[in-house]
């Protein structure tokens, strides 16, 4: 485990600097973004995460997973997951990104760095589809009961079409949109349309 | 385990003899904290059916519905309430830019039937109508902006009168993005505007950056929208709701704006009508904003139009009655541009008489007159016809054609339109001192408040509550205008009126007196068998609801015809011919009528 | 025990729940479901037991009977929009997802330098109120899953007492919907202070009887003293935070770790306890009543009087986010929350997502804790960790 | 129990005619003793009324709720059940099975993972039983009204006694449907219990289109 001294802090005392300097000498020179000072962002290619993540567990004081999520880029046709690893005794979070295909939803479990990541994987392939090898509970139910729909947070699911098929609800309504009965109401016209 | 530890607990009898903390059973129904979030109330007067409420709703839980008749200002829609959606967060009320809506403390409904929870708040009686107490919306959290973005201004103020350029300098385009994302689409706007263009899709379209998208929506139904959107009396921003409880949205700058974004209009403005016209022609005599934008869409339509306009220039009174300094001529060249070059015909200095009418009813399919109001009305006053009383109208005129006007020193200008703010303001550029005399109050000015303002700040006197009595001739070609004060009485509950102060006579040396005091129709150029069928009582023509006058084929516009007097009214009725002329000539379809 | 020891639960397949092939089934075993429907269950959730006799051989949590769509239902409102739904995320503890939601959509607009003075003391204010809320409630739980009732009875309308002072300040008991972007929604009432503080003075005149109907008990240190012991190698193994960890000893505090709002002017303690069971979590929540109390009785005498309590909000309906990602998190009564908050230039949010401490503290901790333990201690358990069903599933 | 309008889909006249039709046993194994007044003993009408009546006193005047927090509203129960709002005396308190409890408070939306449950814990409760529904949710959806996994409309699936609306409704409301309850049971007019057995096949046709993974008894004695 390398030692986070003083003298290895930036000028404003804050190590964030020191950190990325040894990830970047290490797995080369990932984009980093600084969002806050207890924040940074790694944008890092699939196949180093899990030696990077390795690495933040076993020989840093980033020993923490905070929480594993995911982002739907539909329009890029991918997944972004979002390791959130956090040292606790440093009070820095380093959010690791990186981007899996969309139609072949598959990334490396880190349940055997962190014990609670099986929840997430767990809950991840169910809510997105994204498949973890290896995860001890991929495909047993979490949340979901019965489902048999796409997985529902991705972007192309479309709840209300789907909550209209599925429940109905209690009809009497009708609404008129003050702009179009407004315009209907004082014969607004269009000449070139 | 010690003693202690057993004994502890039984410490707690020590409360067997205080007073309990149980509600009285005779208090149990307290009322709700004076701002809790309760049902809802409505104030149906002050309610002008916006719809924001709905809009914000993300519970889907609010209704439009009509509950009285659309107006000016009014959409005559009233929030429903579904409380089987609302979730009590009374976004509705902090939104609410009436400041209508609000929330009672009273906290119980309960009922077997679920669908009795659905209600009109104000109209549907309920027991907490009147309950003082609840959440209201307050002035320190507005889900609205209620401040305009500033509009450049030429500065200093010393400056604007040295120049007759442009005062205001329109918005950039942070500007102007920013001002449209104050808009709640509310589209009380479009009940406003006469010709009823899309405002709340143009102006979203600027908030996006779709300036194209928004000079199409703009031209769908407006064929000058630069002019209108420099000059236009903007009925539209009277009523806008961000307005009742802040600056209304600077409407008519962002049409400005995003028309100035296109030096070449025809690149970005598409039409796909289909072309009914071909083969027919129609004659536009005037080409005032009415008969231009009949002239326009015809066109599109596959009209052949002609316009016969006898000054040098179209544009009517948007060109000799609307100062360069607020819309400058290339302006309404690049306008007019556009209308030549999608096949409307323009025949300048050609001022149509009696008989050329008589055979246009033969050569053209239908025909639109537009002629506007030209005969100024006289000052009625003794001394009314001394040569430095000059009326407004001529003086605009002669000075747009490029005359030079002698307006001396100082100068008096009588009325409160904004024909007599622009002659002050052209005089005051002319080098003069400037009076404007009007007879009732300030708040009372017909005129654009706006350009009042702007007039004040240009060095222009305004003397208001000001009878003119007469005119008197002094030496050196100076004259004497003597007025009286009045004081404004109510009779019969009209708007007050100026009654003269009787025994007091101010006067004010000056070298000219300029009369702008409202037009007259002169339609002395008509046949006289047409123009007995088609003029009414007060010198105007009268139309149906289609714009056509008692003689077949011929139709009308503008100050002619409507008591406005606008640009934009004219526009309007432009457009009532377009439509009066397809239906006439019997080439319109009904499916393209939707 | 190691928490890498997956097979706490041998022989046992999960996805089938069915025994492995060549395992036997104890023919003493009994199958039982605690919850959803019972009454010693926290909130709307079960556990699958196996049992013999009255001890758990071993259990899964089930959840998402509560689950609602929110990080779906966010990414189709407006930013103000998901104002209202988002405090329905923790039902108990509405203020610290409404002030995660404001804070990280602040900060990814700029919009976090505008917030004025006074609204981030009265933010710190509702969000220690709504702690003290929530720790009462809590602790009045804790002793009433073990069938004492005195304790919860008083809590709750101690609680109560606090709930009124929510509702004059919020308009609402318990969904607050208070902390709005910009600021909050509205300014402190006329005597407001006056009435807090003699809620507060109630509740520190009656914790000594609450200390001795709960810590001092006997039956309650029989109940609890060394049940449930978390381990503390699991601390960073399975990332626990908040009074769970504080049991093990460890000063871990958001409030402290992670500075926001006006925590940093303020003088607290971070309260720990030795032993990481279920007494020593109690202690941890008792004490932290005192805290919250003299944070409270702070932040009254610190707080301006006058000046705005919101920053001028541009349009709510048309505004819009520079894309942007970021975590902002706070300590909630159970442990850190937080936001991960994508946007991506629109008007709505692009990705939302809640880290909440029951997460890995009603599946995790408590699937691993359940083997051996005695079934009359399950729901103080799941009290003493303080799941919190609707956050777990959102 | 609410009026039936041809216009809404749910409509009974919609149903099969074939279905429960008065004085014979529904499809589930009911019991006829569960039915107010009817069929009991034979008796005098008069009797028999004078009987219901006190059956209807006794009934409004112990209402035991079952444990099942199913939403957020569970959390105004507690406030309700110690000692500041004190239900017990108002005549009701607090039941662990729905073997010992006539009350059921379906407190705001409904998960279908929920639903299932929830129909489980109805049925399992013996006659005569009565559901109050709290809040937006129950009636039409409330704020999750596009959520993928909450039913809207609460009385498609199980009937419904009271609805206290609000979000969500404060202990008082609680206590004041608890008392507009009472009169209902009163006066004999809650009879949602009654109609869920008449009507039971038109709800599990309901119940089973969103429940897709449907494994439930046909009555879940």
């Amino acid at each position: 485990m390398f030692d986070f001294n003083h003298s290895n802090l930036d000028e404003n005392g804050n190590p964030g600097a020191e950190i990325v300097s040894r990830i970047h000498d290490r797995f080369g020179n990932f984009p980093v973004h600084v969002q806050k000072p207890d924040l940074i962002r790694l944008n890092v290619p699939q196949t180093d995460i899990i030696p990077l993540l390795s690495w933040l567990r076993t020989e840093t004081p980033f020993v923490q997973l905070t929480h594993l999520t995911a982002i739907d880029w539909l329009e890029e046709d991918e997944f972004e997951l979002v390791y959130l690893i956090t040292a606790p005794s440093l009070c820095i979070s380093l959010m690791v990104c990186i981007r899996v295909n969309r139609e072949k939803a598959e990334a490396e479990s880190v349940f055997n760095l962190w014990l609670q990541a099986e929840t997430y994987e767990q809950e991840l392939h169910e809510m997105f589809g994204i498949h973890f090898p290896g995860s001890p509970r991929q495909g047993v139910p979490f949340i979901l009961e019965g489902w048999q729909d796409m997985p529902p947070m991705r972007r192309d699911f479309d709840t209300v079409e789907y909550c209209n098929r599925t429940h109905p609800e209690r009809p009497g309504r009708e609404h008129h949109d003050s702009r179009i009965y407004v315009g209907r109401k004082f014969g607004e016209k269009g000449y070139l349309k | 385990m010690s003693l202690k530890n057993v004994i502890a607990p039984f410490s707690a009898w020590a409360r067997a003899v205080q007073k309990p903390f149980t509600v009285p059973e005779a208090d149990t129904f307290r009322p709700g904290a004076d701002r809790y979030r309760g049902w809802h109330i409505n104030d149906t007067k002050q309610c002008i059916g916006c719809g924001t409420c709905g809009d914000i709703c993300q519970n889907g839980a609010i209704d439009m519905m009509p509950v009285d008749d659309a107006t000016k200002g009014d959409s005559g829609l009233r929030p429903l309430v579904d409380y089987g959606r609302c979730c009590w967060c009374a976004l509705c009320v902090d939104v609410c830019p009436s400041g209508s809506l609000g929330m009672s403390n009273n906290y119980i409904w309960i009922d077997r039937d679920p669908d009795v929870f659905r209600y009109i708040p104000g109209v549907d009686k309920k027991e907490w109508d009147d309950d003082s107490k609840g959440w209201r919306k307050e002035e320190g959290f507005n889900l609205v902006d209620p401040d305009r973005v500033p509009m450049p201004m030429m500065m200093p103020e010393e400056d604007r009168v040295k120049t007759w350029a442009e005062v205001v300098l329109g918005y950039s385009e942070k500007e102007a993005r920013a001002e449209a994302a104050r808009c709640v689409e509310c589209g009380l706007c479009v009940a406003a505007c006469p010709v009823h263009m899309h405002i709340p899709e143009y102006i979203a379209a600027i908030r996006d950056g779709q300036y194209d998208v928004a000079v199409n929506q703009i031209y769908d139904n407006n064929a000058l929208p630069e002019m209108c959107g420099k000059v236009c009396t903007r009925h539209c921003e009277d009523v806008c709701s961000i307005g009742v409880n802040g600056d209304p949205l600077a409407i008519r700058w962002l049409k400005r704006f995003a028309t100035e974004q296109f030096s070449d209009l025809s690149a970005v403005l598409s039409h796909d009508q289909p072309q009914i016209g071909v083969g027919k022609s129609v004659a536009v005599i005037g080409g005032g904003p009415g008969g231009l934008t009949t002239a326009f869409y015809l066109a599109i339509r596959g009209f052949k139009v002609t316009v016969f306009e006898a000054l040098p220039q179209v544009g009517g009174a948007t060109f000799f009655g609307i100062p360069k300094y607020r819309f400058p001529l290339p302006s309404l060249e690049k306008q007019v541009k556009l209308m030549t070059d999608w096949g409307v015909e323009i025949k300048t200095n050609h001022k149509v008489e009696a008989d050329e009418f008589k055979q246009m009813q033969q050569d053209y399919d239908a025909i639109y007159v537009g002629t506007g109001l030209l005969k100024p009305s006289s000052l009625r006053a003794e001394g009314e016809d001394l040569p430095g009383v000059m009326p407004a109208i001529e003086m605009l005129i002669d000075h747009h054609l490029g005359k030079t006007v002698e307006v001396g020193e100082k100068v008096v200008v009588v009325g409160g339109g904004n024909v007599a703010i622009d002659a002050a303001r052209i005089s005051r550029r002319l080098g003069a001192d400037v009076t404007i005399a009007y007879r009732r109050r300030m708040e009372d000015m017909p005129a654009d408040h706006e350009e009042i303002e702007d007039s004040e700040s240009e060095g222009v006197h305004l003397i208001t509550q000001n009878i003119p009595l007469r005119v008197e001739q002094l030496p050196e070609g100076k004259l004497d205008f003597i007025w009286g004060p009045a004081e404004m009485v109510s009779e019969g509950g009209g708007r007050p009126r100026p009654k003269l102060v009787e025994g007091v006579e101010n006067h004010l040396a000056v070298d000219k007196v300029i009369v702008a005091i409202g037009q007259k129709p002169d339609l002395r150029w008509l046949p006289t068998d047409v123009a007995e069928k088609i003029t009414n009582s007060w010198g105007g023509i009268t139309c149906d609801e289609n714009g056509m006058t008692a003689a077949a084929g011929v139709f009308a516009g503008g100050d002619l015809v409507n008591d406005t007097a606008d640009a934009v009214s004219a526009m309007a009725d432009g457009l009532t011919a377009v439509d009066g002329i397809i239906n006439y000539l019997g080439v319109g379809s009904k499916t393209e009528e939707g | 025990m190691s928490v890498f020891d997956y097979n706490t639960q041998p022989g046992f397949d999960l996805i089938s729940e069915t025994p492995n092939a060549g395992t036997t089934v104890d023919p003493k075993e009994v199958q039982l479901w605690f919850g959803p429907q019972h009454p010693g269950i926290t909130g709307n959730m079960s556990v699958q037991l196996w049992m013999e006799g009255d001890s758990i051989k071993r259990g899964i949590t089930h959840v998402g009977y509560l689950h609602r769509g929110f990080e779906k239902l966010m990414e189709r409102r407006k930013f103000i929009q998901s104002f209202p739904i988002v405090c329905r995320m923790c039902v108990a503890e509405p203020d610290t997802t409404e002030y995660l939601l404001a804070s990280s959509l602040e900060e990814l607009s700029g919009l976090d330098k505008e917030v004025p003075e006074k609204a981030q003391w009265l933010r710190t204010l509702i969000m220690e109120m709504s702690r003290l809320q929530v720790t009462l409630m809590v602790l009045g739980g804790q002793v009433g899953t073990m069938g004492m009732g005195t304790a919860p009875n008083w809590t709750y309308t101690l609680r109560d007492f606090l709930l009124d002072s929510f509702e004059e300040l919020t308009g609402g008991r318990v969904y607050h919907m208070y902390i709005a972007y910009g600021g909050v929604r509205r300014d402190l009432t006329k005597g407001f202070a006056q009435r807090l503080e003699a809620t507060l003075d109630l509740i520190e005149e009656r914790l000594p009887y609450l200390d001795d109907l709960i810590l001092n008990s006997a039956v309650f240190q029989a109940r609890t003293k060394g049940v449930s012991v978390v381990p503390t190698e699991w601390a960073d193994e399975i990332g626990i935070t908040g009074p769970t960890l504080r049991a093990m000893g460890v000063a871990s505090d958001v409030r402290r770790d992670y500075p926001y709002l006006k925590y940093p002017e303020l003088d607290f303690d971070i309260c720990t306890a030795e032993g990481s069971d279920i007494y020593a979590r109690t202690k941890v929540r008792r004490d932290e009543i005192s805290q919250s109390i003299h944070i409270i009785r702070q932040i009254l005498q610190m707080m301006p009087h006058e000046g705005a309590y919101c920053a001028k909000l541009p349009n709510m309906l048309t505004w819009t986010i520079p894309a942007g990602m970021t975590y902002t998190r706070a300590e909630s009564s159970r442990g850190e929350m937080g936001f991960v908050m994508v946007t991506d230039g629109s008007d709505k949010i692009r990705r939302v997502h809640l880290r909440g401490p029951s997460y890995t503290n009603a599946v995790t901790i408590l699937e691993r804790m359940l083997p051996g333990m005695n079934i009359a201690d399950l729901s103080a358990t799941m009290v003493s960790l303080q799941t919190c069903p609707p956050e777990i599933e959102r | 129990m609410r009026k039936f309008d041809p216009d809404r889909p749910w409509d009974l006249t919609t149903l099969p005619t074939t279905m429960a039709p008065k004085g014979s046993k529904p499809h589930a194994p009911t019991d006829d003793r569960c039915f107010l007044g009817a069929g009991d003993v034979p008796a005098a009408p008069k009797l028999q009324e004078a009987v219901a009546t006190i059956k209807n006193w006794f009934r409004a005047s112990s209402l035991n709720v079952l444990a099942f927090g199913t939403g957020c509203g569970a959390i105004e129960l507690r406030p309700l059940s110690t000692s500041r709002f004190d239900m017990s005396r108002f005549g009701i308190s607090g039941a662990p099975s729905p073997r010992q409890a006539n009350v059921f408070i379906i407190s705001g939306y409904l998960s279908t993972k929920t639903l299932k449950r929830v129909i489980r814990s109805y049925e399992q409760m013996p006659n005569p039983k009565w559901v109050v529904a709290l809040g937006s949710c129950t009636i039409n959806g409330g704020m999750y009204w596009d959520s993928y996994n909450t039913i809207k409309v609460l009385d498609l699936y199980m009937p419904v006694d009271v609805y206290i609306t609000g979000c969500m409704p404060r202990p008082e409301a609680l206590i004041a449907g608890f008392d507009y309850l009472m009169q209902d049971i009163k006066k004999g007019e809650a009879n949602g219990w009654h109609h869920y057995l008449e009507n039971l096949e038109w709800y599990r046709d309901n119940q089973k289109k969103v429940i897709t993974d449907w494994d439930l008894p046909n009555y879940s004695w």
